[in-house]
């Protein structure tokens, strides 16, 4: 195997990020940690944008990912982080696939919205679920790499995070130049002449649903596990509105830049949180469309500009 | 069934509402033949293609393709059948470059599930993206945003990319569309050369007669959803309803608006 | 029978709030193809100003229901000219023609930023407008208590529908319009002035919006969050629809109002699915909604 | 890929570049943060709503008490014992936070609490799920946390052994107990019975507390309606609709906030109130804006002795006297309990044995905080619960009646149930002792 450019400096950041554990403080320790799950999450609806389709549901995803870890230490009394991983993955991937099947025949808005209502179903069945604590959800069991529970929990889900986060991120810069990768790509610039090429749009879509739903649960799923607790609002539509927020924010150009964004939007936010108490929430506001009417191509244009502009 | 058809019509008929794009439709086409379709706008060639490729349902009739029924056959599996078509308004990637649009298909024409993990993009198909924008003369183009390509060059684009997967028959949507005159018999030229290569048989649609003479042996003329006359360059355009209905107004008002858009 | 009754005259009532919430959001979908996250702010600006309304003109304890009644509407026509010229000429004019989804992406970030600029101008106490409710009384209907100013709801929804129809199909603005939504390129060829349109238009959209939030301020309490709840609402009824499209506002908010009213009589259990339950259903029989049209694509 | 020795180098140059920024940045922020701990100030973390729904009701009267409180202790100007300064003579210094966001996002931001803003204490949390989620947490993190309003009855049963962890309000399962007994005492002969509740974890279970508490204390009664409308719904025109039809002597109700003050005037302006008392467990948090809107008659509580149903005492007098000085309205309950938590953490802080002028150690104050019994604006609190973390007091419930000359909502009929009537001993979660008859209650 050959290794590109991206792929060493995934390799280079990836030891940074590494030794940068040992030295940071806890707090961003864990606000690493978050970012980068969600930004697996967030890799999930940026597949998904790449082929045209923006999901404002994705949150279902994280959620199933984060319920299935939890339930899995609660109900079934396993204790290996990766075994809860595996399970959270393969949930979503049999959700998907029965979802997918119906979604792929939707476009744009329609896709958008249809997403929104079953992601607001599963919110709906676990707001009604009491043995699932309802909306005050349940914490994680206490959980180890392969059998619990961790003497360093922090530690231990920070170079979990990592460590998945950067064999995903390796798997979608190769995604996105393989022929599912770049053929979504087509799909969304032109359907019909995919269609005429004698490949199947709709089993395209369908194949990067499925996929980018495995990553979001992956996403939630270390997620549940770093904050040791999951509940309903994994899956309401505000929830899924931020992983499209940092989807935008980073913009699609690279596999970094989901990561980049989910960073950058955690730290926005806590120090907006600490300075404005009573107007984060405009902060953010203004933080997106400043994004959109001066990088419409989002953060990451900032370090591919030169790049874009030998190009044209 | 003999074997000397390639693709027939029977009884084709497409409605839109109260309107009657095509109207009984009767079409047989031999192996290697170069057929021009002629007809004013809205006589209802473009409908006729798209029923033919799996676009439109036909509202009744059938479609013999290689003497199997197509009717309700979905456009990828015709593709796949070999029977490709181009577009009047070229159908590509705009956002993405001349080479990926080709490798695009040429990744198509090999396998109708792309895979997960290999890189799209490999020497071997690179290669012959270049020899086919050589031989369609594209290779200024090769690293250009479709976007960024003039409107001639966007048709070979589309053409090419329907002969990539080496179809038995080729039908072509107005190939000289939104083609300056001076370069419409250089395009032709171009992708016949290529037709003929391949041993594909053509059908295409043409509102130009002098480039319809040029390449067919065969014409059909078309008016108001109906075939008005089938046969030879010669006989047809000497037809008299012909010259009534579909050369003589029809192409002083084509040219006219052509010389308006260029 | 009085429960049949009930969920019909509860669904008839929901179901007009509903149409009301959701006509701006389908007004502005229709003609500008925006589909604005940021109606649940308009919506909730027309309560808070209507509420603080309400509140200057009782402050001395007498006022008459009706003349009330009359400042709900004025305000809320003055909340919604003045937002909504704000925001098209200040911000969204100089977005238009970019991707429909990454409109949507703008108004959610005009959501974020209208929902603290209301906590920063009306605090986050909640605000009680409830005598143009209370004034009006009840009447009994088959032995039920029904409020005199919900039933005048339907009024008003049934007013405020035909008079958007009317505009729309009988007027020669409205037919401008029709051509703006039909094809919006010819349109302009033809020389309709598109960007004037689509000011009308989101005006007109903004106004139904804050209407809405000023005609159910008395009858709620109104707190900051009360605009992001009514949104995923009204997106739901204007899909269930068809985006763009008047009739289906109204067919989409009768076919819910009536479904959750039923739910809550007979089926409790279910009221907390019945939005989203009835969206997928009608979006998996009819992909474009009851009247959505669907765009074959010429090639 | 042509030029790869050029392009490698500038590559590798921009790599290293880009990490050495990243190790720049995190070593940064890393010292930003120390340096605002180090200020000899005790630094109190608070966290309640600012914005959405709840923060009207409740977080904003809870900021606003703690403002109040901290002003006030930080001049040494409280009624004794509370009369020193700050807090163990150490100034302090309240860092605010919204609580708004879901329970992940509170992890991250108590987190950065603890380990960024270094605060020595936190007090806060309204949301059950926010606790549930902090109190691992701050266990992990070794610090002192007082939750001062969630009613989770799971908060001490999913954490068994609190260490660091107390709760200065009082357990859900004791609002629904308490209206259960003030409808025995107060409405003996009622049988019809229905509920409304938000659809979420709070109202599902204040339903089914008070429901199985019901069916203990007052086996004849029925329940002939149940109505779990959406959280924030705000109108209800369908549920009074079929709580009508099903004719109710009694509605019982856990909404809280804007939707509690639109159902009431919902209700009442269709009759609903007529024919039927309203119960509302968080009634009182509306006291002063109900008016004539609600009917004279209806049963509100207040989660405790809090807000208006706070006893008479020197501490109490001070804290209203001084709140609707600076608000220019009477504290409801979620301010008092905010207070009252406040004080709380004072008390066991300056019983840990620290040398005065000294921020105490965590431990310490958690040591001196277990079973302690401190005074408080809402009478004598003790943290008789969960090991000593769990505060166990009275609870109160009244009837309203609007004062039209005074346009003033007051309370009548007012009657308090002891703690040990009202809350489950260690060992039996809420749920057994309700079904187990309420064994070991020793009522007044």
């Amino acid at each position: 195997m050959r290794f590109d450019k991206t792929e060493i400096a995934l390799l280079g950041v990836g030891v940074a990020l590494a030794i940068s554990g040992l030295l940071a403080p806890g707090w961003l320790i864990f606000l690493l940690t978050v970012a980068l799950a969600k930004g697996l999450v967030v890799q999930g609806v940026v597949m998904q944008m790449r082929a045209g389709m923006v999901s404002f549901g994705q949150g279902l995803f994280y959620c199933v990912g984060g319920y299935a870890v939890g339930m899995g230490g609660q109900f079934l009394g396993v204790s290996s982080a990766v075994l809860l991983l595996v399970l959270g993955v393969a949930a979503a991937a049999v959700l998907a696939m029965v979802l997918g099947l119906l979604l792929t025949r939707y476009r744009e808005i329609f896709f958008a919205m249809l997403s929104l209502a079953f992601s607001m179903i599963l919110y709906g069945v676990l707001v009604k679920g009491q043995a699932l604590g309802s909306t005050d959800g349940f914490n994680v069991h206490s959980w180890g790499l392969f059998s619990g529970p961790a003497s360093n929990p922090t530690m231990t889900i920070f170079y979990l995070t990592l460590a998945c986060a950067a064999v995903v991120a390796f798997f979608l810069h190769r995604y996105t130049r393989s022929g599912v990768g770049v053929v979504c790509e087509a799909t969304r610039e032109n359907e019909v002449r995919v269609e005429y090429l004698g490949l199947s749009p709709r089993w395209i879509l369908y194949a990067n649903y499925v996929v980018a739903a495995v990553v979001s649960a992956l996403g939630g799923g270390l997620t549940a596990l770093a904050a040791g607790h999951v509940d309903p609002e994994m899956a309401y539509w505000t929830t899924s509105g931020e992983f499209v927020f940092i989807a935008i924010l980073g913009g699609t150009g690279s596999v970094f830049a989901p990561f980049l964004a989910a960073l950058v939007f955690a730290l926005v936010r806590t120090y907006a949180i600490e300075l404005v108490p009573n107007g984060w929430q405009m902060i953010l506001g203004i933080t997106l469309l400043v994004i959109i009417v001066f990088l419409p191509k989002g953060l990451w244009s900032l370090f591919s500009r030169k790049k874009e502009g030998a190009h044209s | 069934m003999s074997a000397s058809i390639i693709l027939e019509t029977r009884g084709l008929c497409k409605t839109f509402g109260a309107v009657t794009a095509a109207k009984d439709l009767h079409v047989t086409i031999a192996p290697g033949e170069v057929v021009g379709v002629i007809g004013s706008n809205g006589a209802g060639k473009t409908t006729f293609i798209n029923m033919v490729t799996g676009y439109l349902e036909p509202s009744s009739g059938e479609i013999l393709f290689n003497g199997k029924s197509i009717v309700g056959t979905v456009p990828r599996a015709i593709t796949r059948m070999g029977l490709a078509r181009s577009f009047q308004v070229a159908q590509l990637f705009p956002e993405l470059s001349v080479l990926d649009n080709l490798i695009i298909a040429l990744a198509a024409a090999e396998s109708p599930r792309p895979s997960f993990f290999r890189p799209l993009r490999t020497r071997a198909r690179e290669a012959r993206a270049d020899a086919i924008l050589e031989e369609f003369r594209l290779t200024a183009f090769r690293d250009a945003r479709v976007t960024a390509v003039p409107q001639g060059a966007r048709k070979l684009v589309d053409i090419a990319m329907a002969l990539i997967g080496e179809p038995k028959m080729l039908l072509l949507d107005e190939p000289t569309s939104g083609v300056s005159v001076d370069e419409k018999n250089a395009l032709m030229d171009t992708v016949m050369a290529a037709v003929r290569h391949h041993g594909t048989t053509v059908l295409f649609v043409e509102h130009d007669m002098d480039v319809v003479r040029r390449y067919v042996s065969r014409i059909l003329a078309f008016y108001s959803g109906e075939i008005i006359a089938d046969g030879t360059p010669d006989h047809v355009l000497a037809d008299a309803k012909v010259r009534e209905l579909v050369t003589g107004h029809a192409a002083d008002g084509h040219s006219a608006r052509k010389g308006a858009s260029a | 029978m009085q429960s049949l009754f009930a969920v019909f005259i509860d669904g008839a009532i929901y179901a007009s709030w509903l149409f009301l919430v959701a006509a701006g959001l389908t007004v502005i979908y229709g003609v500008m193809r925006i589909l604005n996250m940021a109606h649940g702010s308009f919506y909730a600006i027309g309560a808070y100003s209507a509420a603080s309304m309400i509140g200057w003109y009782f402050a001395d304890g007498s006022g008459n229901a009706w003349v009330s009644f009359l400042l709900l509407i004025v305000c809320a026509l003055a909340a919604g000219l003045v937002v909504g010229t704000i925001i098209e000429r200040g911000l969204l004019r100089y977005m238009y023609g970019r991707d429909e989804i990454l409109m949507v992406i703008i108004t959610y970030a005009l959501l974020l930023i209208l929902e603290d600029v209301m906590k920063i101008v009306w605090g986050v106490s909640p605000y009680f407008a409830y005598q143009p409710y209370t004034a009006l009384g009840r009447v009994s209907m088959m032995g039920l208590k029904m409020s005199t100013y919900d039933l005048m709801l339907i009024g008003v929804a049934i007013v405020v529908g035909g008079a958007l129809y009317a505009w729309l199909e009988r007027t020669t603005l409205g037919k401008i319009l029709r051509a703006v939504i039909h094809d919006r390129e010819v349109a302009s060829a033809m020389g309709v002035n598109v960007a004037k349109m689509f000011t009308i238009t989101f005006l007109v959209g903004a106004t139904l919006g804050t209407l809405a939030g000023a005609l159910t301020a008395p009858a709620i309490s109104v707190v900051p969050g009360i605009g992001v709840e009514v949104i995923v609402l009204a997106f739901a009824v204007v899909v269930v629809g068809g985006l763009g499209s008047i009739e289906g506002a109204a067919a989409g908010a009768l076919l819910v109002g009536l479904c959750r009213a039923a739910a809550v009589h007979y089926a409790p259990e279910f009221e907390l699915f019945v939005i989203y339950g009835v969206m997928s259903l009608v979006l998996a029989v009819r992909p474009q909604g009851l009247f959505g049209r669907t765009l074959a694509r010429k090639i | 890929m042509k030029t790869v020795s050029t392009h490698a180098t500038t590559f590798a140059r921009r790599l290293s570049a880009g990490v050495a920024a990243l190790a720049i940045t995190a070593s940064a922020l890393a010292a930003g943060t120390a340096q605002a701990a180090e200020n000899g100030k005790f630094r109190l973390g608070i966290v309640t709503f600012l914005s959405g729904p709840a923060a009207g009701p409740f977080g904003v009267p809870s900021a606003n008490a703690a403002k109040v409180v901290v002003d006030a202790l930080n001049a040494g100007k409280l009624p004794a014992p509370y009369n020193t300064i700050g807090i163990n003579g150490v100034e302090i210094e309240p860092v605010l936070i919204d609580e708004a966001g879901g329970a992940t996002k509170q992890v991250e931001e108590f987190r950065n609490l603890v380990e960024r803003q270094k605060v020595d204490a936190v007090v806060g949390y309204i949301s059950s799920g926010d606790c549930l989620a902090i109190a691992p947490v701050a266990e992990e993190l070794k610090t002192l946390t007082v939750f001062y309003d969630c009613g989770t009855s799971r908060l001490f049963v999913d954490n068994k052994n609190p260490q660091y962890v107390f709760r200065t309000g009082l357990d859900a399962a004791v609002d629904n107990i308490g209206a259960v007994r003030y409808l025995a005492a107060t409405h003996p002969d009622v049988t019809r019975i229905a509920g409304i509740q938000q659809n979420y974890a709070w109202g599902q279970d204040s339903w089914n507390d008070f429901t199985q508490s019901l069916k203990q204390v007052m086996p004849k009664t029925q329940m002939v309606q149940e109505q779990f409308p959406k959280v924030f719904q705000g109108q209800y025109g369908a549920e009074i609709s079929a709580l009508s039809v099903a004719r109710p002597q009694v509605v019982h109700s856990s909404f809280w906030g804007g939707d509690m003050e639109a159902f009431v005037l919902q209700a009442n302006a269709r009759g609903l109130l007529d024919d039927a008392i309203a119960l509302l467990t968080c009634g009182e948090s509306a006291i002063d804006r109900y008016k004539d809107q609600a009917p004279n008659g209806m049963i509100i509580g207040a989660r405790g002795p809090f807000g208006a149903f706070a006893p008479e005492n020197e501490l109490n007098t001070w804290f209203k006297t001084t709140y609707s000085g600076a608000f220019t309205m009477a504290p409801t309950y979620p301010a008092t309990k905010m207070a009252h938590a406040i004080l709380g953490l004072k008390y066991a802080a300056e019983k840990a044995g620290a040398k005065p002028g000294s921020v105490p150690a965590s431990d310490a104050i958690a040591k001196a905080f277990a079973g302690a019994t401190f005074p408080s604006v809402s009478g004598t609190a003790t943290m008789a619960r969960a090991n000593g973390h769990q505060n166990v007091q009275e609870i109160g419930y009244g009837e309203y009646v609007y004062d039209s000359k005074a346009e003033k909502g007051t309370l009548r009929n007012v009657k308090t149930f002891s703690g040990d009537c009202v809350t489950p001993p260690d060992g039996t979660t809420s749920d057994e002792w309700i079904k187990a008859d309420f064994p070991g209650a020793k009522c007044n």
